[in-house]
């Protein structure tokens, strides 16, 4: 007897069921009766929910409210209306502006407050309480990897939102889950040749990390991709996630004989380090002989204006940025800054577009069924989505595309002119092994 | 019956029909309609409801009865969690030994937080158990990381080891925990008219652990040494000078209180495994305290109360976003439709903490006494209604 | 040899000599009064015998045993009461509640899970909780709430929550403090009466002389931290010494 | 050792913030008895004020610039001040630079109404409720100060720089004897230190030196006494509770620079601060201040790499293990009284 893992309240929304309720009340009925469709909350009727879980309160409140914009825009874009947005310039033409599979899209939405925990339960409501069919959203590794795993047991598709740490699509990778945000060695590895280049390839390195998963797969990627061109690193420290002020750690930087300060924060926790690092004059510091550096591993336009000017001529990555001019950004910011009046962050660029990807993924494969989009996904090739060509691999779920190296602006022209982009780093120079972080994606789990 | 008077028993059969009927009791609206947005019928806020309902029962044998308030009872949810988890991870997938494990460990952390804690008392008391508890916290999210799976938690994973029935998996998915092949995350739905009620097989599970806890809690209200307990909130000095050591009793209601928080921990963990370093921040302890005072601290069913009420704001409020206020208000005009919505903006979705900030400060002004103060003015307005309608029938019925 | 014996006792808090080489002895049986102005040490003497303080010098032996470096509950636990100048009560329990807390508190101290002890067993304490409210006339009041008491009552439950336990000494600080005259002459008769019935040790440290003069059989005075002079209450009336240092200026 | 004397520099750095809101809390606590969990959102609060005033001075017109275009590609929107209008650019852009000290003068009767309103209109009907009453009723009110905040100003850090000239730092080190820049500090950092000191100072010569700050003093050793003399206590609680706030909210004005204020930063305070207080004695404002030393620079000292090393996580946990050392050895905080809040 195969029983559900979890009910289907959005079969039961769809009045298919108010002619079941007109028979005898089936008591005690396993739901497995309802399950023909084969996978958990197959959508009936004409509309198909979309769960947005992003955080809403706690320190990342802004981001999620930009992740937030940016489904609301897609959802749009998705039934047809406004004017398109990346449809228009998506490599694939499966969407139709008719919702997905000619059902509209519906979307509920959830507060992660940035704890595992609190996301997993805000992600659990959705599926049970109003049969989303799919969940995305979240900013902070921690959530993601937690949500993934949910969404693994459950037998719903993941669709990360920001979430930057190996783990992800690493040991942590579940094979319901997509990633379409680039990674920390991703980062170490498009940042080393432009630091090469600007800085020389003797210098010595300080690191300052925050002290959790996503600070020690960063400091690992920056350090063996830093190293491997020579550089040195003198020390590396690790900062507590709670710490609000970090002069206790940047004070000693100058005296322990490095000339680079590598910064393995994220959030408010870089807003802070990065302001007492320019309190403590590193920028304009000299160490053996060279300018002292700074260096931002992951950038992010919302924590760049935290920082104000402190950013300034310090190099970090993206994942995108809205000055990119290829034809899929300049339509996306468009359509977002048309109906917001600002430009859209890199969090809101890949919440936009894995929604894209997930309704484009269920038209070409002609289901909603987890397991369906989940191949349709794997192994897909498309551009148009601002990145250029982009691979959503099939062995970790992780997609491969350019990688933005970024510096702070000297003379930004407005508050969201804050960071120049220095260089596309491609796609190739960016890709690893997909077995080097272990993990396991096991096998696709439409759930029922 | 069960050894109680007929009030206590009376209160017991009420928390056992909450539990039993709670599937219908919390989804009073039909699922079509606009105020199913209301409804909180759904697997994971009802086994909310329980484990938090037991972490609340336990924290009041403690705050309730001793008058000690801890700031650090979230440890031993999070130790309880942890154990169970590995349990879950080295064992097996049956959450029986995963459950008991946990409260064993959280007694024993009790054990040894309360044996240090408890020589102090008043603020100081409070200031080492938050002390602890933030230990644990920062430890757990950062150099514990190998054990704890750090900031991003600790998981169940294909390659377990799962010693007695890890040959079982290999399926490619990771079993969900299960008790003796039921898993807990099991449900049926039953459907009458527009409704739709789900039973699902982990919440009565952690149901039936709330009426244990429930009970056991009743019987420690009602007993000596509960009385002791009180004795010693009362008046410490008239106890010393009664010949009675109060150290022992704060120390055993510490673990009993303890070991409930583990049992929750555990139970958290059966339901969904994954066990995070947060579930011990001060935060965590925070609300429990708030659960307890919002509830009616050192009343029975208080804490119970509160727990459900934080719980229902935290997964139902932030859930409520201006889509949803806009389908509320649709038959209304366009202006004043927006205008409803402009207003109750600001207090629901994200800023869902800004009316539970609210509610504490309107309950703790208005209701010192907690939502059970409430419950009981309500019952008097009718009571006394009552007796003015039909005294003569009041007058024959033998008092309690 | 007194059932408690007093030696030698100082005890310095700073630059303050609050007690030096006191020397008593509490016979069997017997009320003793100890009584001195304010500031003569009395107090400090009692928190002296009951643990509370530790003396610098000098020795207290009760029955033979040494009580010093005991807690408050162990000295309890031997069989030492103690009445408190403002009554030290449970005041959010009822009067009967009160009453049986002592009673659980058995003499051997051990910590016993009493949830898990027989209803029989607590119908037996309930009993004798019961006996003990009759004696001192609050039997009617055995569910009020004790901090609802009137003062009289609050000092008359603490008696009966000492005297519950059988007590061989019982120590009393200032039993009628702040009480009306005829409270006080009831509390009087209630002292009276419990010594009549029981094999029992009083030592009172009062103000009130009238209490003292209609109870104590041995009064000591205390003064400057020091006893001045240990008589009958007779002897100490007359005594040109106790004049010239305390009633000289009560004027009783 | 230039490593041990800057570390003892930003210990002290620390600790006088600690200190500094530990001091506005034993205030509260032990002149009204009155337990603020809304201490840190009033610290939060006065460094939204430097916000504010940053905001009132930039408030702006829009002038467009057809030369540059925004990321629409429409004519770029270029906000000028007023008050650059009215003093031209160069007074305007000193006035804006400045706006952080500026930020006091206007802090201080904010913070004083804010304060004057909240124990008149709910603190003081809690004066005789449990503590943990009061606990609740201003924790709930901190929740709802921060996301008043939150919903005005976001979630997100708002960078509020000090003025130019504080910028760089001080070479402690060539002052002392070692080599150039090897013990360097950030001048605003220790503004901020003078800062907390005078006020510090400050609040200790109005309690001793005034008859204001004696009856003060008086009723928080005696109330019903002091209430006998004939003197409203009350009204000099009231007066003592705004005093209270204004220290908090000058400690969050000062505070901005070092670190870009956000609407939580009060609740990030409030453990630590609670953590002080206590190991300081409750009730004993120089043990507050003590305890906010001891504990900044134990906090520094145990942050240094080779501490870490030996000790891994050391530095997460100090300052809650230096807490329970000393709660442990001293029973009282270190110069708590007796009494006080222990049961």
């Amino acid at each position: 007897m195969s029983k559900s893992n979890f009910t289907r309240r959005g079969l039961l929304k769809t009045g298919a069921l108010a002619g079941a309720g007109l028979s005898a009340p089936t008591l005690f009925s396993p739901v497995w009766a309802d399950g023909h469709a084969g996978y958990t909350n197959a959508p009936a009727g004409g509309t198909v929910t979309l769960g947005f879980n992003v955080p809403q309160s706690g320190p990342y409140a802004d981001e999620g409210a930009d992740e937030l914009r940016a489904y609301e825009l897609a959802v749009e874009h998705l039934n047809g209306g406004g004017d398109g947005g990346m449809m228009n310039t998506f490599s694939s033409n499966a969407l139709k502006g008719n919702g997905i599979l000619g059902k509209k899209v519906e979307y509920v939405t959830g507060d992660t407050q940035t704890k595992p925990d609190a996301a997993r339960a805000s992600a659990k409501s959705m599926i049970e309480k109003d049969g989303a069919i799919m969940i995305t959203g979240g900013s902070s590794s921690g959530v993601a990897v937690a949500v993934q795993a949910l969404c693994q047991e459950a037998g719903i598709i993941f669709m990360a939102g920001l979430t930057h740490s190996n783990d992800t699509t690493g040991k942590d990778k579940k094979a319901n889950g997509f990633r379409h945000f680039f990674n920390s060695y991703m980062s170490g590895a498009a940042l080393a040749p432009i630091l090469g280049a600007n800085y020389g390839k003797d210098r010595k390195a300080y690191h300052l990390t925050a002290d959790y998963n996503w600070g020690y797969t960063t400091e690992e990627a920056v350090r063996t991709s830093t190293e491997a061109m020579g550089w040195e690193t003198v020390a590396a420290v690790k900062t507590p996630l709670a710490q609000t002020d970090f002069k206790d750690y940047v004070a000693p930087v100058l005296q322990s004989g490095a000339d680079v300060l590598v910064l393995n924060h994220y959030g408010g926790n870089m807003v802070n380090s990065l302001t007492s690092a320019v309190q403590f004059g590193l920028r304009e510091a000299q160490a053996n002989g060279k300018n002292f550096e700074i260096i931002v591993p992951l950038y992010s336009r919302l924590m760049a204006k935290g920082a104000g000017e402190n950013v300034k001529g310090i190099f970090g990555s993206t994942n995108w940025h809205w000055s990119l001019t290829d034809e899929g950004s300049k339509a996306f910011v468009k359509s977002f800054g048309t109906k917001y009046g600002f430009p859209p962050s890199q969090a809101a660029h890949t919440c936009y577009v894995q929604t894209l990807l997930y309704a484009d993924a269920a038209e070409r494969a002609g289901t909603f069924n987890p397991c369906g989009i989940a191949e349709a996904l794997e192994g897909f090739e498309f551009d148009g989505m601002g990145n250029g060509k982009t691979l959503y691999r099939a062995e970790d779920h992780q997609c491969f595309k350019d990688v933005l190296v970024v510096k702070g602006k000297e003379n930004p022209t407005s508050e969201f002119d804050l960071l120049e982009i220095v260089e596309v780093t491609p796609a190739a120079q960016v890709t690893y092994d997909a077995s080097i972080f272990g993990g396991d994606l096991g096998t696709c789990n439409p759930g029922a | 019956m069960f050894g109680l008077n007929a009030k206590d028993t009376r209160l017991l059969l009420i928390v056992i029909g909450l539990v039993v009927f709670a599937p219908f009791l919390m989804n009073p609206f039909p699922t079509d309609s606009g105020l199913a947005q209301f409804n909180a019928g759904y697997p994971d806020l009802m086994q909310r409801f329980v484990i938090f309902g037991i972490f609340a029962i336990g924290f009041n044998i403690l705050f309730g009865l001793t008058g000690y308030l801890s700031f650090g009872h979230a440890a031993f949810l999070g130790a309880g969690s942890y154990a169970a988890v590995w349990m879950l991870k080295l064992l097996t997938i049956n959450v029986i030994p995963a459950i008991l494990i946990s409260t064993l460990v959280a007694g024993a952390f009790a054990l040894l937080i309360g044996f240090i804690s408890l020589r102090r008392s008043g603020i100081y008391f409070s200031i080492l158990t938050l002390a602890f508890a933030q230990m644990a916290f920062a430890l757990a999210a950062s150099v514990l990381t190998p054990i704890t799976g750090g900031e991003t938690g600790l998981q169940t994973a294909l390659n377990d080891p799962r010693i007695l029935d890890g040959a079982a998996s290999g399926t490619g998915n990771i079993p969900a925990p299960a008790l003796f092949g039921l898993e807990m995350r099991d449900s049926w739905d039953w459907v009458v008219g527009g409704w739709s009620f789900t039973f699902n097989a982990g919440y009565y599970l952690a149901g039936l652990f709330m009426i244990g806890a429930f009970y056991l809690s009743i019987l420690i209200f009602r007993s000596p040494f509960g009385l002791m307990l009180k004795a010693i909130k009362t008046n410490q000095t008239r106890l010393n000078y009664t010949g009675l050591n109060s150290r022992p009793y704060t120390l055993a209601a510490f673990v009993i209180s303890g070991m409930y928080a583990g049992l929750a921990g555990g139970l958290m963990a059966s339901m969904d495994p994954l066990a995070g370093a947060e579930r011990m921040q001060w935060t965590a302890s925070g609300e429990v305290v708030l659960m307890a005072i919002l509830g009616g601290a050192g009343t029975l069913i208080g804490p119970v109360l509160g727990a459900g009420f934080i719980k229902y704001f935290e997964n139902i409020f932030s859930k409520i976003n201006d889509n949803v206020l806009h389908q509320w208000f649709a038959f209304m005009p366009d202006g004043i439709e927006n205008f409803l919505v402009t207003i109750l903006h600001p207090f629901v979705g994200k800023g869902w903490h800004l009316t539970l900030g609210l509610v504490f400060m309107l309950v703790v002004i208005f209701l010192p006494g907690g939502l059970v103060e409430g419950g009981q003015r309500i019952g008097r307005l009718f009571s006394r209604k009552k007796k003015t309608d039909d005294s003569p029938n009041a007058d024959t019925k033998p008092a309690e | 040899m007194g059932i408690l014996e007093i030696k030698n006792v100082g005890k310095r808090f700073g630059g303050l000599q609050a007690l030096s080489d006191v020397n008593l002895s509490v016979e069997e049986n017997t009320v003793h009064a100890i009584i001195g102005p304010n500031g003569a040490g009395k107090s400090t003497l009692l928190n002296c015998l009951v643990g509370k303080l530790i003396p610098d010098t000098g020795s207290v032996t009760f029955q033979g045993q040494s009580l010093l470096g005991r807690k408050p509950h162990e000295i309890n636990q031997m069989g030492v009461s103690r009445v408190f100048q403002t009554p030290e009560i449970f005041g959010d329990l009822t009067v009967l509640e009160n009453v049986m807390i002592p009673c659980f508190a058995h003499r051997d101290g051990a910590f016993q899970m009493n949830a898990i002890r027989s209803v029989r067993h607590q119908n037996d304490i309930r009993e004798s909780a019961d006996q003990i409210l009759t004696d001192v006339n609050m039997l009617e009041k055995r569910n009020m709430h004790a901090a609802s008491l009137s003062r009289g009552d609050k000092r008359r439950l603490e008696m009966a929550m000492c005297l519950v336990q059988d007590p061989k000494l019982l120590l009393l600080d200032e039993p009628t403090a702040g009480m009306a005259r005829a409270d006080t002459n009831n509390t009087i008769d209630l002292l009276k009466e419990i010594k009549e019935k029981r094999d029992i040790t009083m030592a009172i440290i009062e103000h009130d002389m009238h209490v003292v003069f209609s109870m104590a059989e041995r009064i000591t005075v205390l003064a400057q931290g020091t006893p001045l002079v240990e008589d009958t209450p007779e002897n100490i009336k007359g005594h040109p010494k106790v004049r010239e240092a305390y009633l000289g200026e009560a004027q009783v | 050792m230039e490593a041990i004397v800057l570390q003892l520099l930003s210990g002290l750095d620390g600790g006088s913030a600690y200190a500094l809101i530990a001091l506005g809390l034993t205030l509260i606590f032990g002149t009204l008895g009155v337990v603020n969990f809304a201490h840190g959102a009033l610290f939060m609060i006065g460094a939204f004020c430097t916000v504010t005033l940053q905001r009132i001075l930039t408030l702006s017109h829009t002038v467009i610039d057809d030369t540059q275009k925004d990321f629409l590609g429409n004519p770029l929107k270029v906000q000028v001040p007023y008050i650059q209008d009215w003093f031209g650019e160069a007074t305007s852009a000193a006035i804006i630079d400045w706006s952080v000290p500026l930020a006091i003068i206007f802090a201080i009767p904010v913070m004083l109404i804010i304060g004057i309103v909240m124990e008149r209109g709910l603190i003081k009907h809690f004066y005789k409720r449990p503590h943990a009453d009061q606990i609740l009723v201003t924790f709930g009110l901190a929740i709802v100060l921060q996301e008043i905040i939150k919903a005005y100003y976001g979630a997100n850090p708002i960078p509020a720089p000090a003025p130019d000239v504080f910028k760089g730092s001080f070479d402690f080190g060539q002052l002392l004897g070692f080599e150039a820049n090897r013990i360097i500090y950030p001048y605003w950092r220790l503004v901020y230190f003078g800062f907390a000191t005078i006020v510090i100072a400050s609040v200790f010569a109005f309690l001793q030196f005034t008859t204001f700050g004696m009856v003060v003093r008086a009723g928080m050793a005696d109330r019903e006494t002091v209430g006998l003399l004939g003197i409203d206590i009350d009204k000099r609680f009231t007066m003592m509770f705004g005093l209270a706030a204004c220290v908090a909210g000058l400690a969050g004005v000062m505070y901005t620079p070092i670190n870009s204020p956000n609407y939580h930063m009060g609740m990030d305070f409030l453990v630590i601060s609670f953590v002080v207080v206590v190991v300081g004695g409750m009730g004993s404002l120089p043990g507050a201040v003590l305890a906010g030393f001891v504990l900044g620079i134990l906090q520094s000292f145990a942050s240094m790499r080779e501490v870490i090393e030996v000790l891994p996580g050391i530095n997460q946990v100090v300052i809650y293990l230096a807490a329970i050392i000393i709660l442990l050895t001293r029973p009282r905080g270190l110069l708590g009284k007796r009494g006080v809040m222990e049961d």
